[in-house]
């Protein structure tokens, strides 16, 4: 049954694909990576990646697209038709298919429990994870502290991005996203807003409920601080949607967001340099307790409330740069 | 636990506490001073790591205190800590000289998150050299590479922006790359420390997957190092950047993505892919050659004295290329020799093109005519990174040619072609040398044209200091050759 | 009971099943924007309903259920607001065309 | 029993996308992108039961909540710029 579904989505996967590259309406392409996004999604939940999907389902279904949309307002719609040839890059891309589908003869099948990858070191993450964190979600032990340098470097990487952003757009004063003009109250544009108002403002503490759960349930389901991050983001946009820019920032200001991108990527850092500090190597949690299992517990907890501080701060300031773009 | 021990985390933790902080500090000139000063401090602690390492061999270190499969390790043997030497190092030149440039180039508004970005591509560049794990590997080449593209986007010509877009997806395609050969290779050892991969893979060695696995993690990272003819975003982005950024960049990027290139093909793959040292050089011994001719020869025909520069930078990549694809002990050290010494010549080269740039706005070489009489000191400092980069007795890059030279003398027929390459190659450098040295001493400045004063002293005491490394290090060469030997022989270990 | 339960819940899914069939097919077939918006309301509304409680008929008092029913309820709340406004932002864009052409006719 | 629902659902996102490739209006293409959303959370819901993993639900909490945002982003994003085009039309032929 996973083999039928996972063939299905992908053969869907693979037309949506190839339809948003053959289509020169960005408009069109956005909407059909929506498509494609939940479509991943879904796959990476049928080879029961859990935490991957959910990730998939908090970036992709709703941030990715209103971002794609901020771009969109302030470009042209519609693709031009550039001067280089198309050839070049489809032999490239059919030649690196092959190549990959040559590679998977050798490949041991799906769900052997004699691959190599179920033989060496996950194993010892699943025997031993118990004993030494004691947490049910071996992929958050995983995430949080044996592979916790890479966590921190993957924080960084979403930092990176949101100051290069910043540097690029420049963050001017706000704006809104999809600016209406002054006098759109006379045209009456607004009338269709107000049942989406209500079921919207009712929903989003809804949102930020769940993005709370992901984030303090990651110890024992899918979840994390980066898939919580997302949603409690994607919770504010929606606000933002519904009430206006000026509003979103009136309720969470540009300097709350710089303390939580600051904050956050400081918290991890210092989690590993407090671990330094009290004997042990960078980020190595057991030396934060008199008990180890409780110092990888309380390491965990700690890093990751700063990965959903960091990373709810710069898809917000990401956001509104781009809102503070559209409208300058 | 010793300071000297926790010393590894330190080099990458350090810049990446101080980012943050730089970020949102309000005072530009302030976010210059904390930068400068973490900069200094990791060349700093690169310097004791490397005097740890000359000591007592390679230095591990347990992140997390998880043991090496199961957690995260860095591990920084003698390749690693000249590569450390040459990124802490260009970075802080590149500050301390850079100030007076990048205030002009560079808004003081934006100069904080400028300054941030430069701490992650150090951070990020740094953790790349210093880690044992291939994940890991790339996360920091995520880091290094949006940071990178971010201070190229910084440029002042809104041309910047079109150059980064393509250095951007070069990159993205380039990194895409290595995590498939990572994952494939995952996939067959289930593994991802980079030492016990090279074990296990012995296993699997002749299964298709490792072998596609070793295709598309060379080429993406050859794709990131700008090995000829995957070249083509590399000179827009050196051309376009802030010249500060160039010096930076131009110094340490491709060469820490040619270091990942040959720690695997030496490390993971050699003992195990079946006749992989004559796959190695049978092709890359072609590229190589064909990047120093190419490269030389566009450098000759090209009148952007920045771009020139950068076609000159891909025909180094193919002499750090050659020594490798020798597969010699003789090779591999003239090849990682010449990391450093490249780094030293073009970097002397680029902070005199910064010295001009402070003082002029266009940087065609016509541009230049007569101003050695108005900036005496910035282009002597020219002429003389231009005669290391040509390889004149007395400075560093004599050194790199004369260890290349030996490393050819070994190969019998192949060697004479590429020797004659190399002299050829040296002649043409000689040539776009000359012709920028021509037009500044003996042309004359157009009348009309304001007078130019000599370039800042913040800018010429960096220039010349690395001046006079080319020269110190083209005369006592021991330290940078000693390394390089080590890590030759580290490389070589399982055909020796 | 587990008898009664599975019933129910095969009744449910078969319900389920077919709505979304027809639904999906009306959308792919009807002439218009407007009948193609009704077929798919059909799917959003009856058929996820079905399906949702059918599961629920199978999980039984667990924690799953109280999942699905905030599922059931958030998907009833959301999908007809979107359509809703789906529906609105076209008219009105298909009455500004009109008028649009209308003015320049003048 | 699950295998037939999941089925259904399947042709269902089959179907979708065909209308979403097809158009030929941004609406078609809004409203099948809405509903492959609901049935990704019915699919989800399936699946984790079908799998005997329920606790996996929490995927579909997030989709029934966060796919409603994308859907009113696109909406707003129309509703501005095709305003905002029209007002820039009016001013010019109004400076006319």
């Amino acid at each position: 049954m996973t083999i039928l579904l996972a063939v299905f989505l992908l053969t869907m996967l693979v037309i949506t694909a190839v339809a948003i590259v053959r289509t020169r309406d960005l408009f069109a392409a956005v909407m059909l990576l929506g498509i494609f996004s939940l479509l991943m999604a879904a796959n990476f939940f049928v080879l029961d990646a859990a935490d991957v999907a959910l990730t998939e389902a908090a970036v992709g279904a709703g941030i990715s697209t209103v971002l794609f949309l901020g771009a969109l307002a302030l470009t042209a719609a519609r693709e031009r038709e550039s001067g280089d040839s198309r050839w070049l890059p489809l032999v490239v891309v059919v030649i690196m298919a092959a190549t990959v589908v040559y590679a998977t003869f050798d490949k041991p099948a799906l769900g052997d429990p004699n691959a190599p990858v179920h033989q060496h070191v996950a194993p010892w993450y699943l025997s031993e994870t118990p004993r030494l964190i004691d947490i049910p979600n071996v992929v958050t032990a995983v995430l949080g502290s044996y592979r916790g340098y890479d966590t921190l470097g993957e924080v960084f990487v979403v930092f990176t991005a949101g100051i290069a952003v910043l540097f690029l757009l420049g963050s001017g004063r706000p704006g809104e996203l999809f600016s209406r003009p002054p006098d759109e109250l006379s045209t009456g544009g607004l009338k269709h807003h107000l049942i989406p108002r209500v079921v919207g403002k009712l929903l989003i503490p809804f949102i930020i409920l769940f993005g709370l759960y992901v984030q303090f349930h990651g110890e024992y389901g899918p979840g994390g601080g980066f898939q919580a991050g997302a949603i409690i983001a994607a919770g504010v946009i929606l606000y933002a949607l519904l009430e206006g820019e000026t509003r979103a920032l009136a309720a969470l200001p540009e300097s709350a967001l710089k303390v939580m991108v600051i904050g956050g990527a400081l918290l991890y850092t210092l989690v590993g340099v407090v671990c330094m500090l009290m004997g042990g190597n960078f980020l190595d949690y057991s030396v934060l307790s008199t008990n180890s299992v409780a110092g990888q517990q309380l390491g965990i907890i700690l890093i990751e409330a700063g990965v959903g501080l960091a990373v709810t701060g710069v898809l917000l300031s990401i956001f509104h740069a781009f809102a503070a773009r559209a409208t300058a | 636990m010793t300071l000297t021990a926790q010393l590894p985390a330190l080099q990458v933790v350090l810049p990446m506490l101080t980012a943050p902080l730089v970020a949102f500090l309000r005072l530009p000139q302030l976010s210059w001073l904390a930068t400068t000063v973490a900069s200094a401090t990791a060349f700093g602690i690169a310097v004791l790591l490397t005097q740890a390492v000359l000591g007592t061999g390679t230095l591990d270190y347990a992140m997390g205190g998880w043991p090496a499969p199961y957690g995260i390790a860095l591990a920084i043997d003698e390749f690693g800590a000249l590569l450390l030497l040459i990124v802490t190092g260009a970075s802080t030149i590149a500050l301390l000289a850079g100030k007076a440039s990048l205030d002009q180039q560079i808004e003081s508004a934006r100069q904080p998150l400028f300054y941030a970005g430069w701490l992650l591509a150090l951070a990020g560049l740094s953790g790349i050299v210093m880690t044992g794990d291939a994940f890991n590997i790339f996360v920091f080449m995520e880091i290094s590479s949006l940071a990178a593209y971010m201070l190229v986007a910084g440029g002042p010509d809104r041309r910047a922006l079109t150059a980064v877009f393509k250095y951007l997806i070069m990159g993205t395609v380039g990194a895409t790359f290595y995590l498939i050969g990572i994952g494939l290779v995952y996939m067959m050892t289930g593994t991802l420390n980079l030492a016990d991969m090279e074990a296990r893979i012995a296993e699997v060695a002749d299964l298709k997957p490792i072998l596609v696995a070793a295709g598309f993690i060379t080429i993406g990272l050859a794709l990131k190092a700008a090995v000829f003819p995957l070249h083509a975003w590399l000179p827009n982005a050196y051309t376009f950047a802030p010249h500060a950024v160039t010096v930076f960049l131009a110094a340490c990027s491709t060469k820490v993505s040619l270091y990942v290139l040959l720690r695997f093909d030496f490390f993971v793959f050699q003992g195990n892919l079946e006749r992989h040292d004559v796959q190695f050089a049978g092709f890359l011994l072609p590229l190589a050659l064909l990047a120093i001719l190419v490269g030389s020869l566009a450098a000759v025909f090209e009148r952007n004295l920045k771009r020139l520069l950068a076609y000159s930078s891909i025909a180094q990549i193919g002499y750090i290329l050659l020594g490798a694809s020798c597969v010699s002990l003789l090779g591999l050290t003239a090849g990682i020799v010449h990391m450093f010494n490249h780094a030293l010549a073009k970097g002397a080269l680029f902070l005199a093109v910064a010295c001009i740039g402070v003082r002029l706005s266009r940087l065609w070489v016509d541009d230049l005519a007569g101003l050695a009489r108005q900036m005496p000191w910035t282009l002597a400092a020219f002429v003389a990174g231009g005669l290391s980069l040509i390889g004149i007795p007395g400075t560093a890059g004599f050194i790199s040619k004369w260890y290349l030279i030996s490393a050819a003398l070994e190969q019998g027929l192949t060697g004479v072609l590429t020797i004659v390459v190399i002299v050829v190659s040296s002649l043409l450098a000689v040539v776009y040398i000359w012709r920028i040295v021509e037009v500044a001493y003996f042309g004359s400045r157009d009348a009309q044209s304001p007078p130019v004063s000599e370039a800042p002293l913040s800018l010429l005491l960096p220039t010349w200091f690395i001046v006079i490394a080319n020269v110190y290090f083209g005369l006592v060469p021991a330290l940078p050759v000693d390394l390089a030997s080590a890590a030759a022989r580290s490389l070589l270990g399982h055909l020796l | 009971m587990s008898l009664f339960l599975d019933l129910g819940s095969w009744v449910l899914f078969g319900i389920g099943s077919l709505l979304l069939f027809i639904g999906a097919l009306g959308v792919l077939r009807l002439p218009t924007l407007f009948t193609r918006m009704h077929a798919a309301s059909l799917t959003e509304s009856l058929g996820t309903i079905a399906v949702l409680t059918g599961i629920m008929l199978q999980a039984g008092l667990t924690l799953a259920t109280m999942k699905l029913l905030a599922i059931l309820l958030f998907l009833l709340l959301t999908s007809p607001t979107s359509s809703y406004a789906l529906a609105n932002a076209a008219l009105l864009a298909r009455n500004r065309d009109q008028t649009r052409e209308q003015a320049d006719r003048k | 029993m699950f295998i037939t629902v999941s089925i259904a659902i399947l042709v269902t996102m089959a179907l979708a996308i065909i209308r979403a490739l097809r158009g030929p209006s941004i609406y078609d293409r809004i409203l099948a992108v809405n509903m492959f959303g609901t049935k990704t959370v019915l699919l989800v819901s399936v699946v984790a039961f079908l799998f005997g993993r329920p606790d996996f639900l929490d995927l579909a909490l997030a989709y029934a909540l966060i796919n409603f945002i994308g859907v009113l982003a696109v909406l707003e994003f129309f509703q501005s710029r095709s305003l905002r085009r029209e007002l820039g039309a009016a001013q010019q032929r109004d400076s006319l």
